[in-house]
């Protein structure tokens, strides 16, 4: 590495903590660990510790500017308190009036992964194509190759954008549906109760 | 407890169950837009104030909800009708709870979507790329041309052959039953159900079944079951003044 | 205004900053004096005053991050000291992968020679408007005038940088395809007669 030599006394941590400011101001995307770790040429576990001096400078209600793990990375957004100011200026094409139909064939598609409009068709019963043609318009669904088996039909998954519009660590951060569950049981048993009463 | 008098509040229907029930039966209401869980949870709750478990309720509550169950499963997959007469009944009823759950489960998150959205919305990032990040030629890694004729060719792949099969499988008009239960209710007073509809097809069955919740509707006759399970018995009602609803002929159930 | 008693000291003057600090991690474009006033609700000339603390926050030497006045107005850039960190993290390999739904637009271009968005759609059975977009983008497809029927809509064609990546001399070197059509309308009748059945 050829740095010119500077005269500013520099702890290395602070050092790789300010390419990481560096790294997350020119990135579009939230940047994982390991992104980052890469791009600085340091270890994890260095990147991991400069990321908490970077969390401490810009924390909610200290800075204007908010660091935070979102989508499987770290990003910066604006501070909660300046949402007034920032809904001045900028537009929300992404969440601006999401139909039911919409939320419900998001939903199908952050639950069960890669899907084809045919499969949430199935569930919902009625056909997708517009409520997935405006997912993908606003960018919160993205093709995910063909679906091999099942005639060549597009699957679609959700995109970190999603993730971010809805401020998930992770799709792992859904929440589990269990409580449905009991509803599940019941439906199935009062089913099962009548077609063997039918197939009798 | 009169079941046909049970009173829903739901997001498609407000009213009594009998009233759904006449609505679903002239198309003039969607089944997809009918909570069925909902009923279920209605029913129980009403069946909860009792002290006395309603045993007959019980009994017309199960084969009205799973009459209404089977028109929602063809509505919820009309393409695959074909292969859902198929299959035995126990395992289109697991079938059907599986899909029900999967819309449900599908309608909680997209519920609990909305409720993040609205806790989320003052959360603020750039969507673009960073205004002044600098601008790099990025090199494309040498690709081989066999990459493009093999999505030529899944592109190229012939779709599963569709089953044409349903396109026979019709749904049997309802007004075919009005009109065979009425003439067997001239020639005998009372009728067993399932003997009659033994021999017919589950398709056919479920029209039949049908015709007899709308011929008790309109007062032309009575269903008596002694417990449930036990076997349905149908009999002539006396009507003093039998005033025929003039669409009654008319219906079919939707054939998808 | 209702914001939440809050116990830390804010002085107004450092709050706007916050809040200009906000408004300039969420742009995508440099934002005026102007700009930043209308969203902050406050005089310009309070603007200009706070963007000084923002510039003293954010310098040269001092953060990742510096605060740039340019011709359309102020916005962060990344220390000059990260040039090389950013230089790598625009390396990464993800961004130089070719999509699905770009590798079929290619596909479909390279095959059956000039195509419009409509043409692309249509044998996909999905919008190509983003895969379009960034093959133009790539330099991988360029414009190739337009159709002579359905409206006139832009066609395209590969590009010579295309036959490069490829390792191609010219089109006609690409594998053929016998087993789908003998030519390229043959090929474009197959792939149509595909398409309209995946889509019945």
């Amino acid at each position: 590495m050829d740095r010119p030599l500077r005269l500013i006394p520099t702890d290395p941590l602070d050092r790789l903590a300010r390419t990481i400011e560096a790294l997350l101001v020119v990135s579009s995307t939230p940047l994982p660990v390991e992104d980052l770790a890469a791009a600085a040429d340091d270890a994890p576990e260095r990147v991991e510790e400069a990321l908490r001096l970077v969390a401490d400078r810009f924390a909610e209600e200290r800075s204007g500017i908010v660091l935070e793990h979102v989508a499987g990375g770290w990003a910066f957004r604006a501070g909660r308190e300046e949402a007034e100011a920032c809904a001045r200026l900028f537009e929300r094409p992404a969440q601006r009036n999401l139909s039911q139909a919409a939320l419900e064939t998001l939903a199908i598609v952050a639950y069960l992964g890669p899907c084809s409009r045919p499969d949430i068709a199935r569930i919902r019963g009625v056909a997708a194509d517009s409520a997935v043609a405006n997912l993908l318009d606003r960018g919160l669904i993205a093709e995910a190759g063909r679906d091999s088996v099942a005639g060549g039909a597009i699957r679609y998954r959700t995109t970190p954008l999603f993730e971010r519009v809805f401020g998930l660590e992770s799709l792992s951060e859904l929440p589990r549906l269990d409580d449905v569950g009991a509803d599940a049981a019941e439906i199935r048993d009062r089913l099962h109760t009548v077609a063997e009463r039918r197939s009798a | 407890m009169i079941v046909r008098e049970l009173e829903l509040d739901l997001d498609a229907f407000e009213g009594p169950f009998d009233l759904l029930l006449a609505l679903v039966l002239k198309e003039e209401l969607g089944l997809r837009d009918v909570d069925l869980a909902a009923i279920v949870a209605a029913f129980l709750e009403r069946l909860a104030d009792r002290e006395e478990l309603d045993l007959e309720a019980c009994g017309e509550f199960l084969v009205l909800i799973a009459a209404l169950l089977e028109l929602k499963a063809r509505a919820l997959f009309p393409e695959e009708e074909a292969e859902l007469a198929e299959l035995d009944p126990e395992e289109a009823a697991e079938e059907l709870a599986r899909r029900l759950v999967e819309y449900r489960r599908a309608k909680e998150a997209a519920v609990w979507l909305r409720e993040r959205l609205a806790s989320e919305g003052d959360r603020y990032f750039r969507l673009g790329p960073s205004p002044l990040a600098p601008k790099f030629e990025i090199p494309l890694a040498p690709r081989d041309p066999a990459e493009l004729a093999n999505v030529l060719r899944l592109l190229a792949k012939e779709p599963p052959d569709v089953s044409l099969s349903h396109m026979a499988l019709r749904f049997p008009p309802v007004s075919q039953f009005l009109d065979r239960f009425r003439a067997l209710l001239r020639r005998r007073s009372r009728f067993d159900f399932e003997t009659e509809v033994a021999e017919l097809t589950r398709l056919e069955q479920a029209s039949a079944f049908l015709a007899m919740l709308e011929l008790r509707r309109a007062g032309e006759l009575a269903i008596d079951q002694a417990a449930p399970f036990a076997p349905i018995r149908v009999s002539r009602l006396a009507k003093e003044n039998p005033v025929r609803d003039e669409r009654t002929d008319a219906w079919t159930v939707r054939s998808a």
